[in-house]
């Protein structure tokens, strides 16, 4: 790309996204090598849930809710369910909270695994992104075990939780527990250490606590700039009323920040989760959910992974809603995109937009380059080819803008 | 020749090199899939390989009802793929659209786009499914060969 | 690992001993034995006590399960279909079913070549 | 700016917003015009302190169109201010220099619901593909997705005789 | 004459390349799987992925010269298959071996690179152009130390030919470990010239390769690709007669020696691709700059007055 350097190149990244709302594509004005502009592009994964959920009864809702996302999939339908309870009035068993907590915590959990691969995929840590994604399968068990699916685990309905949790089961969870604790200590340190992933994130992709004031950032990335945006301290829900989460924030606003940010919050649920094991009550795990609700409207706002995930449910007293409004949490971190772009190579690109949240599968997403005489199609790939020959100029680490198995 | 022609369609078999493009996919099905690459499952030892260019892969791993946004890239992606190639539709939501069938904007569907050549129910699918489900389409080119 | 001084090669130890671990792949993929116990699969169904009230139908999500009365209203022969293009194996209909006639088992393999061949009878 | 102080605040300058908590931390207020809902906006952005915008939810409400934008400070209340305008002549203007991080919502207005934002910056459509027919609004109530086409993405409702 | 060619084509020529480089590529994939705890490839896999490869058909960009997109697989694999003829595999005496075959095999050896280095240009594909040029870039921050490295043993033994290179440390095998710096410089270069992590910056996949070879398919790709597990078994043989020239004289047994060594360079490799992280390009550029070679030129210079000082 060398020999269009005085142009001003057009680069518009990714046709589509994995999941809903989220889908990203920005196009990226350059000049020269430096990100002049970027527009975020998004809805190519656009499937219309929220008219779909207007003409389905609240059972079925509550399904296609989870399906927002495959990754944060507990966050959505414990969110949901939330907004539904308080609109009906239930009262959630305490047993029922805590296992909507537990289970929200090893969502957590794999969730930051899954992203910790993908950072070490992408500065060449293959082994690593083997490792972490091998201890990944240990928190991907149990929940098939509690849910009965490794995905879209179906724990929460309304009033409270589908499936009781055994003593063999909580037994079994705090072996994880255990094991992963001792696993995650070793990769935080080797992650942390490593010269090149340092080098790679530090000062990258900066967003200062007014920049997140102001783009109205949430979850990690808000977090690395020092701001306690963590809604289960906020506005305790459900188990975090009666069991404080540990604040963990951080002040270097970069993307190294935000790693530091999710590995510390791996540990902290491992311990979240093993005080909710040890505390949980006997009882019963769900009440009866009327089929309608009563005229109104609610919000409601849960911590997913990523961040504080809303949903807003309006009523006319029907068996279906009369609204859905979600707003999951990397769909407000994309606000700040553009911010957190502009100014950096494109070389960083990649690694910034994995930051906010690596779902990794945009990874594979074509490329489709127009202005500047090119009009190419190409690959994730490719883009990684280019950002390494641009650091060459730069003298900063190309290699890392790799993916290599997605 | 003929010894060619069999040796080839051996290696067709032993190597079938897939690419992953998500269609709109809720991710589930999308972790699942790379998650078949890690340890656990490892489908390098079925000689399984991920690749990032469409010229150089031989099964099109489709996840997500496709949108009418990703459609056309979907059709490009299967264009440039050099034959033989199989597009394999992974999860409820690449078979029929599934869940999302009755949103406005999807399709319903990997097969309303491009032919697809096996389908592997599942929400999200399991990655034992997807390797088994790779393992009967091969066997179909065995049985292919037999009748031929 | 409590040295915190930037290294590179940090892996090398775990990775040589791991040569020499059996790797964590599960080889028993083929089968049934890899899927946890509770795990949701394919629905199974028993009509005999079907009363054909079609809350499965309503609660289904995806308009997956049919159930229909092949014979009279006093003499009822119950068939349950399921496109298996559509079922996101949510088992609400388990949870729904006042008479528990319908379950789930631990099948995930359920790979076919047409889409037509997705639509079964249970 | 806790939840009484804010609706204090909002109560005694704008009456009209009606502003109530049902529960800790919530603060709802009634549709308003989109004049008094400037000034509202305006208000709780300068003197109120809410500096996040956090979204909008629109909604159908018959022959009007709803816009309520959720707001929400450094205390974590969220506001939810409303504006309501006409279907047929749905025109609002963008608060995207109060709020950068409402613009991405207003485009969704803009393609979801037909409600026209002056003063966005120019950009992309979000969300809708960009093969959507213009003048379809799926999120209105009366856009029915049985009559929308997705092989030739063509909005056909049926005939005359159907709609008496 | 029907010997030497059956040689050439058979054994240890052109058919024994393929099926060693095949079990290397194989060894080279199976140690790394195990290593990230994996189940890896079984041992056939390599095989099935050039058959299945060769089956394909092939697609030339249309705006890419033909002639020249189809003749650079051939080119390189030929090259690098020439190169692997000049080193003794049955026995220390390799099929072709002539004096100065050493300069031809680092000359031959880095036509592969070129021939990577024009198809990703003449692919007319925006990011294999990119790629194309990271490849020749890298390159010039390997060859001199490279070069260097080669040349210590050559100087120390007298002779430019492998053949009697190894011949010499027969003779006097001790002198061999004198040439230990070298071997060291040598072999993270050559882990940097087949472009394999942590030197793989230039390349987006080790085993096939991506930038320069995007729009390969088919065949081509298959040639390219046996290019590149020939010039490990190419590389490995060449360090294995240079640095680890131990011989019995009896032929089979040297056979089986030259089977372990290269196993070993092999195995040496693998745990440095399994590893490390890549190492950022300039990082590459200053290590191979001040740090390899002033090692390998100091080698060069002592292996300089030995010869001299020796008076060998
Ligand atoms: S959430 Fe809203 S914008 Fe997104 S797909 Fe559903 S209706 Fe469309
Ligand atoms: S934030 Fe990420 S994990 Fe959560 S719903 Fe969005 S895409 Fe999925
Ligand atoms: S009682 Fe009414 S709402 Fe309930 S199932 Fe029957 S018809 Fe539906
Ligand atoms: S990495 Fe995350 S933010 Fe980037 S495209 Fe993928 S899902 Fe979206
Ligand atoms: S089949 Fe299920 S898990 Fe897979 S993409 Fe569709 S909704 Fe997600
Ligand atoms: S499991 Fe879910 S999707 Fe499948 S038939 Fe039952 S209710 Fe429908
Ligand atoms: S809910 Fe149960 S009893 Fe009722 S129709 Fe379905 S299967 Fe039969
Ligand atoms: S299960 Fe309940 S709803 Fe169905 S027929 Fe019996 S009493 Fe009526």
């Amino acid at each position: 790309m060398s020999e269009r350097n005085d142009h001003k190149v057009v680069v518009p990244i990714g046709p589509q996204h994995p999941s809903l709302k989220e889908p990203g594509s920005f196009k990226i004005t350059l000049d020269g090598e430096k990100v002049e502009r970027a527009v975020i592009e998004i809805g190519y994964n656009h499937r219309g849930i929220e008219k779909a959920c207007e003409s389905r009864n609240y059972m079925q809702a509550l399904y296609i809710i989870e399906r927002v996302c495959g990754i944060c999939s507990h966050a959505h339908t414990s969110c949901f369910c939330q907004a539904f309870e308080e609109l009906a009035g239930l009262e959630v068993p305490r047993r029922a909270h805590y296992i909507r907590g537990i289970v929200g915590e090893l969502e957590r959990l794999h969730s930051h695994l899954l992203w910790l691969g993908v950072a070490a995929h992408e500065i060449g840590f293959d082994t690593l992104f083997m490792y972490t994604w091998r201890d990944r399968e240990l928190v991907l068990d149990l929940l098939a075990r509690i849910g009965g699916n490794r995905v879209n685990y179906g724990v929460n309905t309304y009033g409270g939780v589908r499936r009781d949790l055994e003593s063999e089961l909580m037994a079994d969870i705090l072996r994880v527990c255990d094991q992963l604790e001792e696993k995650l200590k070793y990769y935080a340190a080797l992650a942390l250490t490593e010269t090149t992933l340092i080098a790679r994130l530090k000062g990258i992709g900066v967003l200062t606590p007014d920049d997140v004031r102001k783009f109205s950032a949430v979850g990690p990335v808000a977090r690395a700039a020092g701001i306690m945006a963590d809604t289960r301290i906020v506005e305790p829900y459900g188990v975090y009323q009666e069991i404080a989460v540990t604040p963990i924030v951080d002040d270097h606003c970069d993307v190294y920040g935000r790693t530091l940010v999710r590995v510390k919050e791996m540990l902290e649920a491992i311990r979240l989760i093993r005080l909710f094991v040890r505390e949980i009550p006997d009882g019963p795990i769900s009440v009866r959910a009327p089929r309608k609700l009563p005229v109104g409207e609610v919000l409601s706002r849960v911590e997913a992974p990523r961040g504080e995930n809303v949903h807003y449910i309006r009523s006319t007293g029907a068996d279906m809603p009369d609204r859905v409004r979600v707003r999951a949490p990397t769909e407000a971190n994309w606000h700040g995109m553009s911010h957190m772009l502009e100014g950096f190579q494109l070389a960083d690109v990649p690694i910034i937009i994995a930051a906010i949240d690596p779902c990794y599968s945009c990874t594979d997403r074509a490329i489709h380059l127009v202005g500047g005489g090119i009009n190419q199609l190409t690959d994730w790939e490719s883009i990684r080819l280019h950002s390494i020959e641009q650091y060459k100029s730069r003298g900063i680490d190309p290699s890392t803008i790799k993916m290599r198995e997605f | 020749m003929g010894l060619l022609d069999k040796a080839i369609a051996w290696g067709e078999k032993k190597s079938p090199w897939i690419i992953h493009f998500n269609a709109g996919a809720c991710n589930g099905c999308d972790i699942e899939v790379v998650d078949a690459l890690t340890p656990q499952y490892d489908l390098e030892r079925l000689g399984i390989l991920q690749q990032g260019s469409p010229r150089h892969a031989d099964v099109l791993v489709c996840t997500g009802a496709v949108t009418l946004q990703t459609r056309d890239r979907l059709k490009q992606i299967y264009d440039q793929m050099s034959t033989p190639k199989f597009v394999v539709a992974v999860g409820t939501c690449a078979c029929t659209g599934g869940i999302f069938d009755s949103c406005y904007c999807v399709t319903g569907g990997i097969d309303t786009v491009i032919p697809v050549d096996a389908y592997i129910p599942g929400c999200a699918v399991r990655p034992e499914a997807i390797i088994d489900a790779v393992g009967k389409l091969l066997a179909t080119l065995d049985a292919k060969e037999a009748g031929k | 690992m409590k040295k915190k001084q930037e290294r590179p090669g940090g892996l090398a130890g775990l990775a040589i001993k791991n040569l020499f671990r059996k790797p964590a792949t599960q080889v028993h993929q083929f089968g049934e034995d890899g899927i946890q116990k509770g795990y949701r699969g394919r629905l199974l169904y028993d009509p005999s006590t079907c009363i054909n009230c079609v809350m499965c139908m309503r609660d289904c999500p995806t308009g997956a399960i049919t159930i229909k009365n092949a014979g009279t209203k006093e003499e009822k022969q119950m068939h349950a279909y399921l496109n298996l293009g559509r079922c996101v194996f949510c088992c609400q209909c388990v949870d729904s079913c006042p008479k528990k006639c319908l379950s789930f088992s631990s099948e995930v393999l359920l790979a076919s070549f047409d889409r037509e061949s997705l639509e079964i009878e249970l | 700016m806790n939840v009484e102080e804010t609706i204090l605040a909002l109560n005694t300058h704008f009456p009209a917003l009606a502003a109530v908590s049902p529960r800790p931390l919530r603060v709802f207020t009634s549709f308003t015009e989109p004049k008094q809902f400037e000034e509202a906006l305006r208000f709780a952005n300068g003197t109120l302190g809410y500096h996040k915008g956090k979204h909008i939810v629109g909604t159908d409400e018959g022959e009007e169109i709803g816009m309520s934008y959720i707001l929400s400070n450094d205390e974590n209340v969220l506001l939810v201010l409303r504006e309501r305008v006409p279907k047929n002549a749905a025109h609002v203007r963008s608060m995207g220099e109060l709020y950068p991080s409402l613009v991405l919502h207003e485009r969704e207005m803009v393609d979801l619901f037909g409600v026209q934002v002056s003063g966005l910056p120019e950009g992309p459509r979000y969300p809708l593909p960009d093969c959507w027919p213009e003048g379809e609004y799926p999120l209105r109530k009366e856009w029915n997705p049985a009559f929308f086409n997705k092989q030739t993405t063509t909005y056909e409702p049926p005939k005359e005789d159907d709609a008496k | 004459m029907l010997l030497s060619i059956l040689k050439v084509l058979v054994f240890p020529g052109l058919l024994f390349l393929s099926v060693y480089s095949l079990v290397l590529e194989f060894v080279d994939r199976k140690v790394y799987a195990r290593m990230q705890n994996r189940k890896g490839p079984p041992w056939y896999q390599p095989m099935a992925d050039m058959l299945k490869l060769v089956g394909k058909k092939v697609i030339v960009p249309s705006n890419a010269q033909k002639f020249v997109f189809s003749a650079l697989p051939t080119v390189s694999l030929a090259a690098v298959c020439a190169a692997f003829l000049c080193t003794p595999v049955w026995g220390e005496t390799a099929i072709t071996a002539y004096s100065g075959d050493l300069v031809a095999v680092l000359y031959l050896l880095t036509i592969p690179t070129l021939c990577h280095f024009l198809a990703g240009y003449n692919s007319h594909e925006v990011y294999s152009t990119i790629g194309a040029f990271r490849t020749l870039t890298q390159m010039f921050a390997y060859e001199v130390p490279l070069f260097m490295a080669f040349l210590s043993p050559a100087i120390l033994a007298g002779t430019w030919s492998i053949s009697g290179i190894a011949a010499f440390y027969h003779a006097h095998p001790l002198y061999a470990l004198i040439n230990l710096p070298a071997f060291f410089v040598s072999l993270l270069t050559s882990q940097s010239k087949l472009e394999r992590t942590p030197f793989d910056a230039p390349e987006a996949e080790t085993e096939i390769v991506g930038g320069a070879l995007v729009e390969y398919s088919g065949r081509y790709l298959a040639f390219f690709r046996a290019t590149a597990i020939a010039e490990l078994a190419a590389v490995a043989s060449v360090l294995a007669a240079l640095f680890l020239p131990f011989f019995t004289g009896i032929a089979w047994v040297d056979f089986a020696l030259y089977l372990v060594k290269t196993l070993v360079i092999v195995l040496m490799m693998v745990l440095l691709r399994a590893t490390m992280a890549r190492i950022r390009i300039d990082q590459t550029l200053r290590f191979f700059w001040s740090i390899l070679t002033p090692i390998a030129m100091a080698q060069l210079i002592l292996n300089l007055f030995l010869r001299g000082g020796l008076g060998l």
